[in-house]
């Protein structure tokens, strides 16, 4: 089997009006990239949501991959508006192939 | 007005919105897919941009179209402060939460305005096409003044402040109301002829889908209100009908038309629920969207759709009288 | 029925359906984005459905459609009694998946009867507009025949089942339908006037698109379709030729024109793809979609649209004479 | 770098007509959230499908972040349906930010 | 000429464009959601193709026809050898590159035919309805003498080169257009009928917002372009320049008249931004997208939409002369 | 708790005409199945893109659950492509409910 290294994979749900805000973070953190994905729905403490682009309600998941010291950069960096703009992280580690790169 | 009113209800227009409503109360699965929405708002802004600045190229500019643009921007930039403090009083809302809900009331909403259009023209009251540019320029101004009022001058950097600036100054809604006003004032009438069957002839019916999801989308959001007070309820029946007055008072004072007069009524009347919860988002995060969008969307709107069009366009026909009609 | 079959295959609708079905034979890459898919179908069902409702508005409510309805509540219900047989006996499903199937088979399919009505008006035999309260009726009581055969009574708790009718009965297609003709018949001729270059004009041309669609998904199931027989092939075959003929049948004995009972007897021989595979996914899920779906999808579907149309008209024409092109 | 807790994130895909009944017993199992992501297609042993929302032959993504007792809670309360309805659910350790809510 | 410049930025198709590129310029947030912009593209398709296989099914097919398209083919074959040497030595671009890039000036846009026969219809020049089958054969030939450029003959193992070439020869775009091609001389003008008020009424609007939406993307992929150098630029400005004159004069020289000669022109200065792009991720992935996209669509497909059609209708027009103009 | 068994959980983020050899590659591998989620937007080495279907310039994401083993020998399978058509390749392991059939 090939070789992989382990990396963090850091996925941040978040308020599409915000994505830019987030993605300009990772990029100075100097992560090497970083993918949307679209959300439907969701329920949190403010009730549920569905995907309301009309009223620019809806949210948007970050994903990027980045060494644990990148990681904790990116954490450190959005900590300010972690609570404030509601911001959802989750990281764990994965196995990456050509994880040279990140 | 009677006969207003019946119109309203008996447009399909208005009856695929009491549709949108119903379904989502008696909670069926019936649901627009969201880019098919967002395309339908953008195809209504692309086509009343069109149609107002054909209207303008025929028509011609005159001092009139200044004067009102100007009151619209002021009134943009005012009738928050009225809100904030009704809302922070009676509505018992704190600093961020109250600024952030009059920065809607000042704005204005798309859909609302275009209803009230079609029914203006049924009752032959078509407004100038140079409202259209009055709408865009009341978009933004009440994001500042409302961001002024949770915030006070000077808490954010310069930096996030004049990023802030552009993106609510050129929001897509904005950009593409102005850009086809203007597309629509160099094609002029000839150049309109060509896409008319699209953006002319498909528009009411474009309409009709696009209030069915509305109404969806208003039901729904009320039904899982949780942060909203009987107090808020009634400020966000009260802001729209005194609004309205102002509108059309004002409207009528500076001798604008009957049907221009009453669409300026319905402009001060609306509340953003595009344009501004977006900017919040980014600019007043901390406010709660359950409260802003709620009452704007789910309150305001369809009371303005059901019933307050009519009486903004009751008392421009009472105020302007046959002089009004006239021109 | 010659100059009929051939309309049906000069037709840009049918055309369009054949090209979907050739392009996904020979794999190619062509799709239609979902949203656009799912946009197509709402508004299909808003425009028969207004338009429904306007014809009814001007021809008023008679006897004959409280009698039509009634009938086809009644098919609906019952003619997933003898597909369950069959499927059972010939085509070896176990109980669960004959249930399903047969629910399929006593509901309807929208665009089968949307494509029809173009054909029949083609041919100069356009139903009465009232069939699309029938369309609507048909829908759901199917999936309750259809449950019963496959579980027996009871054996849901009541909880389970009374959410279950609710989703049933408030399905997104029938609150439309039924909306929108609800709309239609109380704007009536003049408030459909100014949505008509939306919903009636441009209407036979989304059709074709969404047929295209249609081809595609249906070729794309059945090559990758695992699970069906040949006895189930000629089940999806056989069953809507039955059920034309007796919905045929009955139509004209209880006295409809011929182009409404040739629309009866297209509602009979359709099998719902969109409705009922939703409510077997929530009642029956250990039922296979790679039977039901490939059943109705791939094979009636297609079957009704290139043949059985054009069977069905041929028929009431021969049964309804010329009596029955008067009315 | 700020504090993180460790949750789990549980992701469950279902036939979309039975998100509902999913984020139903997220509800119920008392934990604080969910979000729903779009799928685009799959293959399983019923053979491939694309996403047919026409036909209703479309599949979501639920993903809920919980602490592990509500976790195994939400296991135990899906278990009756997770074999019937095909429900395919995979679960695993991340860290969060924030996560005293979850 | 003059006056068709003219018509050219007075037309709301070209206006919307610019749009397009201002607001990305201005970094507005304005977005059209891809499944639209998708459905659009595929609306376009299936709407010109139906519009020429209607024309041609009203003139007949002739001698010439087989000649253009056997000019069409060849042309897409051959212009990628220039392109490629030029790319290579002034472009300093790698084989790989090269090839790709050279793959995507042999090819052709669809959206820039579209908009030229928009202009040539105003000019009273529209082209023979035969050009979209050209339109259609020119896709993909230059896609298999790109891939022969940047790799030579075979590098690939035979399953994948069957398996790529399927892919190129039923690719979406190929497959919709032909196919329409083929209903619209099915259907004939009658058929046709039915459904004009959806594919011929509405097909400028939507052209317009298409347009708005191919602005936008042209303008921010040049706005994060990061692999071009002025010697790419100048390529991508010139190869439309040259295979634009080729084309016109082969054109005039088989006999076109002055619209269809104007067609090819516009044709063979067209690159492709779908079907080449796409087959280039599959059989040439180490080529940079980075440079392909941005050359064809962020300076060619603007220059070809302001510029080169106006100037490819000039000297269409001054070669043909008043006898081009009477076919 | 139900049981649980511990399985693979690999995500690949591939360019969208790539998807198909990428699947190609998962049944090959006898893995039992796959699922494809919509991608909206990136960035990497060749900058930012926007989700483009029109210019076919988008990605997906294609996620599949599979045993250590097969995982392995899916990795191996995609290797001669991983590199030339940058597909981006992570995998960890996850828990996974009626593990039986992966
Ligand atoms: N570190 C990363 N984390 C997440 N996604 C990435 C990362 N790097 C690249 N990508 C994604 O992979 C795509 C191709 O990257 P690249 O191969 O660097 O051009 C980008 O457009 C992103 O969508
Ligand atoms: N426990 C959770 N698991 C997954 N998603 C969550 C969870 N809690 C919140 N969310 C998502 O985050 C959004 C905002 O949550 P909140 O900040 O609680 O309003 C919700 O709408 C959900 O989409
Ligand atoms: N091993 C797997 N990895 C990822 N997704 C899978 C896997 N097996 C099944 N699926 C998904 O689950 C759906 C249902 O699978 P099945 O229950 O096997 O028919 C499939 O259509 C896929 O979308
Ligand atoms: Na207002
Ligand atoms: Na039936
Ligand atoms: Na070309």
């Amino acid at each position: 089997m090939m070789e992989t290294v382990i990396r963090k994979r850091i996925e941040i749900l978040a308020d599409t009006p915000l994505i830019r805000r987030v993605t300009d973070a990772i990029d100075r953190a100097q992560i090497s990239g970083w993918t949307v994905l679209p959300v439907q729905s969701g329920s949190g403490r403010d009730g549920p949501w569905r995907e309301e682009r009309v009223t620019g309600a809806d949210k948007s998941l970050i994903l990027s991959i980045a060494s644990e010291e990148k990681a904790a950069a990116l954490v450190d960096a959005l900590s300010p508006i972690l609570s404030s703009h509601g911001l959802l992280l989750t990281m764990w580690d994965v196995e990456v192939i050509r994880g040279e790169r990140f | 007005m009677d006969a207003a009113t019946i119109q309203t209800f008996t447009s399909p227009v208005v009856l695929f919105f009491i549709l949108g409503l119903f379904a989502a109360f008696v909670r069926s699965d019936l649901a627009i897919p969201e880019a098919l929405a967002k395309g339908m708002s953008l195809y209504l802004m692309a086509a009343i941009g069109l149609k107002g600045g054909v209207a303008v190229a025929e028509s011609g500019l005159s001092v009139t179209i200044a004067t009102v643009l100007l009151l619209g921007i002021a009134a943009s930039f005012l009738l928050p402060l009225s809100a904030y403090a009704v809302l922070k009083g009676f509505g018992r809302l704190n600093r961020t939460n109250a600024g952030a809900v009059a920065a809607h009331y000042g704005s204005v909403s798309v859909v609302t305005y275009v209803t009230a259009v079609q029914i203006l023209e049924l009752s032959g009251l078509p407004p100038g096409g140079y409202m259209v540019a009055v709408l865009a320029a009341m978009e933004t101004p009440a994001i500042l003044s409302g961001l002024l009022l949770a915030r006070g001058m000077g808490s954010n950097s310069g930096n996030e402040r004049s990023e802030m600036l552009r993106e609510v100054f050129l929001n897509a809604s904005v950009v593409l109301l102005l850009g086809s006003f203007a597309i629509g004032m160099v094609a002029g009438p000839n150049g309109f002829e060509e896409v008319s069957p699209f953006f002319a002839a498909g528009f009411k019916g474009v309409l009709c889908l696009f209030l069915l999801d509305m109404g969806l989308i208003a039901a729904r959001r009320i039904m899982s209100a949780r942060a909203l007070t009987w107090r808020l309820g009634a400020i966000a029946i009260a802001l729209p009908l005194v609004n309205g007055m102002i509108g059309v008072l004002a409207g009528t004072a500076i001798g604008l038309d009957v049907g221009s007069a009453a669409a300026f009524g319905v402009l001060c009347a609306s509340a953003s629920y595009i344009a501004v919860p977006a900017a919040m988002r980014l600019a007043l995060p901390e406010a709660d969207p359950g409260i802003y969008l709620t009452m704007s969307l789910s309150i305001t709107f369809p009371f303005n759709i059901l019933v307050n069009i009519g009486l903004i366009t009751a008392v421009a026909v009472a105020l302007g009288g046959p002089a009004g009609i006239s021109s």
